[in-house]
C-alpha cells in the first residue's frame, strides 16, 4: 500500500472510528479531495464533519481550536505546510497556550496536518521544511509521518493527547509503498522499537553508525546505508522516529553508545536544525563514549530553487548522508 | 461617540443588573487603587465607561453560550459569574485565582469562557465552538467581545467570512470607544464596521444607548436570531473608555477626557435613581471592601505545572 | 459569471495588443503541451480565458509603476514585458531566465514587477511601495493582480485597511473567475467583492465585458484617479478561467467546463475580426515554436547562490 | 544613559542621517512613544516618516518590506514580541524569500524590533522570548540588544546588510544604564572584541569557564560569574554577541579551548534552543577540548504564568546560570 492511501485510509478510519473528529482544509472535499489527494472520499463518506475552508490557514487553525474547546477534535490540513507559517501565531499563542495558560490543562486534541519538503520542482514557497521552527513550544508536539509508523496508530496517539500536534508529511512519500512485516527489501529488515523505527541489514546492536531521520528522509538514509554497506563495509542502523519533539534520546543511548558514531539527517536548511537539538541530548548523555560529535547532515543554507538542476544542489542528497556516516566514523 | 446631547431618562434595572454594574466599577477603581499602592504586579486593563456592554449583554445569554472575552475583560467575566473573589485572586495570584494566577487578567478560563491577550485570535476560536453548538442544536451561540482597533486583524475578517459562509451563530460585539491604545479609530480605521459586516453579508445593529434595559429589548430578538436563525450578528457599542489604556498611560487632551467622562452612564444612573443607587451601591464597595482584604489575605497561588 | 447573452461585437485592438493577447495563449499553451511531454517540471497555473484582463490593464500601466502578480501570473508578465523567452526559460530552467531558473514560474522579479505564490502576501508588499511612490509624487503606482480566493486571506484586509487609511495610489485588480482551485466562490466568498471595497470606502469598478479597449476606456480615468488623487480602485473582473487549475487537476462538471469555454474571448475575438486574427496568429505561433526551439536547446541555468 | 535612551537616540540618529527610512509600528507616535516608550519624539521630528500602524503586524512587516523594495529602508516596533508570530510568514516567505528567491540579491533593508522576554509579569502571550523559532531562515539575521552594544552601530549594521534583520529588545533592559567605557562595575571589566563583549573581572584568558549568553540575559549572567567568583573562586569570562544568527563560534574557539568549559544561557524555554545550536557548533570545533558537553541554560519547557512568584519557578534565573556554571567546571 502507497503512503497516500495508508494516510487516506488512517482518516477514513478515524472519522469513521469518532463521531467527534473533523477534518478541515482547503479543497479537501470529493471530487478534489485536496491538493494531494489524502482526503479523498472523506466529504462523500462524512460530508457533515469534512470542512472546505476558504484560503485561511490562520483562521483554519483557530476554527479547528475552538472545535476541540467544544469537546470535539479536528484534523486540519494545511495544503503546503510552507503556509504554515500564516498560522504560527495561532499554533504558538491560541493553540498551545490554551493547553497550558489557565492553571490546568485545557485539551485541545488538534492535528494540523502539512505536507511539506522539496524535491519535486514546486519551488521556493512550496518546498520547505519547516520543522524546526515549532521545536521546544510548551503544548505543542511535532510529529512526522513515516513509510514505517501505521499512519491510523499516529492519529490516535496525537488525538488521544489532548494536545495540538503539527504532522509533517514529506511529499516525497506520498507516492512510495508503506512497509510491512518487518521487511523493506531483500537487504534491510525493520523492527518498531518504542515508536521509533530501526533499520538495518545486519544486527543493530553491532552496527558501527547510528543515523537518525525523520519519515521524510528515510529513503535517502536508506540508500546510503545501504551503499556504505556495499562499498565502505560501514554497517549502520536507521532509526527513524514518529515523533521529532519531545523526543527522548534516553531509550536510544545503549545503542548509540555500541556503535559510539551518530548521524543525524534531515532536510530542513541549515542553522537551528532539530539535528542539533538532538545532538546537544546525545552529547550530553554520551559524553566520552561517541568517537567524534555527532554529525549534522541538512539541506545547505539556501533557499530551495524551483529548477530541478539547482535544487538538487540544496536540498539533502543521498550522498550528503553517506558522506556524514563516513565522516562519523572516520 | 459624540456625547449624547438630549440624555433621556435611564431605565431603572433590577437591583441585581445595577448590583452588577457597580460591582464591575468598583472591582476595577479598586484594582488601580492597588496598583498603585505597588500591590499588584504586570499590567491590567480596566472597562470603566464600559461596564453596561457586559452587563446588557449577559443577561441576553445562557448557560449554553461561551463567552470569548480580550484583555479588557474583567466586565465580561464580572458580568457573567459575578465572581469578584476569583479575579481578584487571580490578578493578584492568591490562592483561589480562577487560573491559579497563571493567567492573570487576560488569560482567563471557565467553563463557556475563554480570554486571551493577543488581539484577534478569538473570533475564529468563536466561530469553531460555534460550528460545535450549531449542530449540537440546543440553541448555543459563541460571543465575542472585541474592540474597535482590533479590526486591523486580519483574523477578524478571515473569520467573519466563515462565520458568513457557514451561518455559524456568533455575536460579534463591538466595544468602539473610538480609541486603542492611544490611537484614535479614525488614525486606524478606514470605512466603518456597518460596512465591514455588510461586506461579509452579516447583521449589524449599532447602539448608541447607555441603557441596559433599552438595549437589550432592542438586541433580544436580534440574539435569538442568531441562536435560531443562525444569522450572525455584529452588535456596535458606541461607547467610551473613560480610564487609561492600562494603568497611567492615557495621552489624551484634557478636553478629551473631560468628553469621555462626560458619557459615563454612572453619573446618569446615580441621578436618575439616585435611592436605588444610594441603596445598593454602600453595600458594593463594602463587598469590595471585604473582597478585597480577603484576597489579598490569602496565601500565593500554587500550581502544578502541566506543560 | 453568468455567460454573456448577447455578444456585442468586439473592439478591433492595435496589432500589438492582439499579438500581446496571443502570445499569451499560445505561450501557455505551448507550456501545457511541454509538461505533457515531460519535458517540464514541478507545476504552472494557466491563465487562458483570462488573458484580456493582463492585456487591458498593463495598457494602462506606466513604467512608473509596480505590478504584483501571484501564481497565475505568465500573463501578467508577459503582458507588461512580451519576453517569452526570459519566461520560458526560467520555467524551464534554462539559460537567460527571468531569475536563473531559481523562482520558477511563480516567482519572479524584474524592476518593477514581482510575484510570489503565497497567497495574499502581495498586497502589503505593494502598499508600502505605494508609500513610496506617492511620496516620490510621479504617479506612479502599484498594480497588483489577485484572485477571488485570495480574498480568504486576512492580510489583503488588513492592507486595505492601510491603503484606504493612507490614502494610497494602488489598484487591485481582482480577477474574479468563480472558482479557487477547486472550490466554486460561493463555498468560499460570504458577501461580494464590491462590498469588501465598500467597508474601506475604497472605490470599486466591476468589468464583465472582454473588450480591451472598452475596458481600457472605461478603466483610464479611474487609474488616473489612483494615480493623481490617490484613490485607491478595486477594479473586479468578472472572468473564466478555461484551463484547469494547475495541471489536469480540473474537477469541474462537462457542462461547467463547456460553459467557461463558450465565455472565452479567443473564438469571438477570431469571428469578429478574422483577417486581422488571421494574419497575426500565424506569427505568434511560429515565433513561439522558435521561442521553444530556442530555449529548449539552451544549457541549463546557473545560478550563484546568495543565501 | 538607559538602555531605553540610547535605543530612542539610536532610532533619531538613524532618521536624522538617513532620509530614506521609515519606522513604523502600533501606538508609536507622539505623545505616547510606543509602549515603551522607544519612539519618543520621532513623529514630532520626522512626521512623514514616522507611521502610525492599526494593528496589523503581519501586514506591517509586509509593507516595510515594500519601501525596502522600493528602495527605502524600515524599521518596524512589534509592540511585544510575542505578536511577531502574525508576521512569522511575512518574515519567512515575503522578506527573507524577496532577497533570496529571484535568483539574484534583491535588497530589503528591514529591521523588526522585537520588545521580548519576561520577569515583568506581564502573563503567557506577552513575556516569550521566541529568538530560537527564527534561527536558520536563509536571508534573515536575528540580532539583539545588549547593554554592551551601541544600538546605533547595530541599526547601521542591521540595515547595512540589505537584508531582513530580527532585533530583539529584551524589555528588562529598558531601564538599565548603557555600559561604556570597558567597566561595568568595581569588580567587572568589559571589552568589545569583534561585535561580542566579554565581560570578566579577572584576565579572560585565564577564565575557566565561558558563558555566552545574548544581551537580555547579560545581567543575570553578570551576577552569576560574580557570585561564582566569590563564593567558588571561578573564574569565569561572560560572551554577550550583537548577533545571535548567524553566530560564527570561529573567533571565540581559543578561549573557549582554553577554558575547557562552556556554558549558554537564555531566556527561551527549553527545546530546540539557540544554545543547542551554538553547542553543536563548539562541540564540533572543540571535540576532546572541552571538559564536558555545552551547559545549556534556559527557561523550563512550560508557559511562562503571570503571577510573579509563578513566573519566577519558570525563568531563567540567576541561580540556573550559577549551577550551570558550576555543572560546567565540576
Ligand atoms: C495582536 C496584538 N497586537 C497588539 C496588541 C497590543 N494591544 C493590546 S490592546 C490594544 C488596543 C486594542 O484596541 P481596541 O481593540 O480598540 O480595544 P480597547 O483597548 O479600546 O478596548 C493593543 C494595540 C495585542 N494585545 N495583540
Ligand atoms: C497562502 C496560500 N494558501 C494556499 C495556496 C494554494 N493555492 C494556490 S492558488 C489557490 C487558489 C487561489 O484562488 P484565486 O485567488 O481565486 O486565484 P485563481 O487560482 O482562481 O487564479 C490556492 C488555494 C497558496 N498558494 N497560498
Ligand atoms: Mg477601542
Ligand atoms: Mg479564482
Amino acid at each position: 500500500m502507497r503512503v497516500a492511501e495508508n494516510l487516506n485510509l488512517a482518516l477514513h478510519g478515524v472519522l469513521a472510528d469518532d463521531p467527534g473528529v473533523h477534518v478541515l482544509g482547503e479543497d479537501i472535499t470529493d471530487p478534489y479531495g485536496g491538493a494531494f489527494k489524502a482526503t479523498r472520499g472523506l466529504s462523500d463518506r462524512f460530508p457533515d464533519r469534512v470542512h472546505a475552508m476558504p484560503l485561511s490557514e490562520n483562521t483554519i487553525v483557530g476554527v479547528a481550536g475552538g472545535l476541540a474547546l467544544a469537546g470535539d477534535k479536528a484534523i486540519v490540513e494545511i495544503m503546503f505546510s510552507d503556509f504554515v507559517g500564516l498560522a504560527f501565531d495561532a499554533v504558538l499563542n491560541l493553540l498551545s497556550k490554551s493547553v497550558t495558560m489557565y492553571g490546568r490543562r485545557v485539551p485541545m486534541p488538534v492535528v494540523v496536518r502539512c505536507p511539506t519538503g522539496g524535491g519535486r520542482g514546486y519551488g521556493p514557497t512550496h518546498s520547505q521544511s519547516l520543522q524546526k521552527h515549532f521545536l521546544g513550544i510548551p503544548g505543542l508536539s511535532v510529529h512526522e509521518m513515516s513509510p514505517f509508523h501505521e499512519i491510523r496508530d499516529q492519529f490516535d496517539t496525537m488525538l488521544a493527547s489532548g494536545e495540538p500536534c503539527l504532522y509533517f508529511e514529506d511529499k516525497v512519500l506520498y507516492t512510495r509503498p508503506m512497509y510491512t512485516g518487518g521487511v523493506v527489501d531483500d537487504l534491510l529488515r525493520y523492527e518498531l522499537v518504542d515508536g521509533v523505527a530501526q533499520v538495518y541489514a545486519e544486527d543493530p546492536q553491532a552496527a558501527t553508525c547510528v543515523v537518525i531521520a525523520p519519515g521524510g528522509v528515510a529513503h535517502r538514509a536508506m540508500a546510503a546505508i545501504r551503499s556504505v554497506l556495499v562499498e565502505d563495509e560501514i554497517s549502520c542502523v536507521l532509526l527513524v522516529p514518529d515523533r521529532l519533539y519531545p523526543f527522548d534520546v534516553g531509550p536510544l543511548l545503549p545503542l548509540l553508545a555500541r556503535a559510539g558514531a551518530v548521524v543525524v539527517a534531515e532536510e530542513s536548511t541549515a542553522g537551528g536544525t532539530w539535528g542539533a537539538d538532538v545532538a546537544a541530548a546525545v552529547h550530553e548523555q554520551l559524553w566520552g563514549r561517541l568517537r567524534r560529535p555527532v554529525v549534522l547532515a541538512h539541506s545547505a543554507g539556501s533557499v530551495i530553487p524551483t529548477a530541478v538542476h539547482l535544487e538538487r544542489t540544496v536540498l539533502l542528497q543521498e550522498e550528503n548522508i553517506r558522506d556524514a556516516i563516513r565522516k562519523a566514523v572516520a | 461617540m459624540t456625547a449624547v446631547a438630549v440624555e433621556p431618562r435611564l431605565t431603572e434595572l433590577a437591583d441585581a443588573d445595577l448590583e452588577s454594574l457597580l460591582l464591575i466599577r468598583h472591582f476595577e477603581q479598586r484594582l488601580l487603587e492597588l496598583f498603585s499602592a505597588g500591590l499588584l504586579h504586570g499590567t491590567t486593563h480596566t472597562c470603566l465607561g464600559q461596564e453596561y456592554v457586559a452587563v446588557a449583554i449577559s443577561g441576553l445569554l445562557t448557560d449554553a453560550d461561551h463567552v470569548f472575552s480580550n484583555h479588557r475583560g474583567h466586565g465580561h467575566y464580572l458580568a457573567r459569574f459575578a465572581d469578584p473573589e476569583g479575579l481578584l485572586a487571580e490578578i493578584m495570584g492568591r490562592e483561589g485565582g480562577v487560573c491559579h494566577g497563571v493567567g492573570g487578567s487576560q488569560h482567563l478560563y471557565r467553563e463557556g469562557y475563554l480570554s486571551t491577550g493577543v488581539q484577534g485570535e478569538s473570533l475564529p476560536l468563536a466561530a469553531g465552538v460555534a460550528m460545535k453548538l450549531k449542530r449540537t442544536g440546543h440553541g448555543g451561540l459563541s460571543c465575542v467581545y472585541i474592540g474597535d482597533g482590533t479590526w486591523g486583524e486580519g483574523a477578524v475578517y478571515e473569520a467573519l467570512n466563515l462565520i458568513a459562509l457557514h451561518a455559524l451563530p456568533v455575536l460579534v460585539v463591538v466595544e468602539h470607544n473610538g480609541i486603542a491604545q492611544s490611537t484614535p479609530t479614525a488614525r486606524q480605521m478606514a470605512g466603518t464596521i456597518a460596512g465591514r459586516a455588510a461586506a461579509f453579508g452579516v447583521a449589524h445593529r449599532r447602539i448608541d444607548s447607555v441603557d441596559v434595559a433599552a438595549i437589550r429589548t432592542e438586541l433580544a430578538p436580534l440574539v435569538e436570531q442568531v441562536r435560531t436563525g443562525h444569522r450572525p450578528l455584529v452588535v456596535e457599542f458606541a461607547t467610551h473608555r473613560i480610564g487609561p489604556h492600562s494603568k497611567g498611560d492615557d495621552t489624551r487632551t484634557d478636553e478629551e477626557i473631560a468628553r469621555v467622562r462626560a458619557a459615563d452612564w454612572l453619573p446618569r444612573y446615580r441621578r436618575d435613581h439616585p435611592e436605588q443607587t444610594a441603596r445598593l451601591e454602600p453595600a458594593v464597595w463594602a463587598r469590595m471592601d471585604a473582597v478585597a482584604g480577603e484576597v489579598s489575605a490569602r496565601p500565593q497561588s500554587t500550581w502544578e505545572r502541566s506543560a
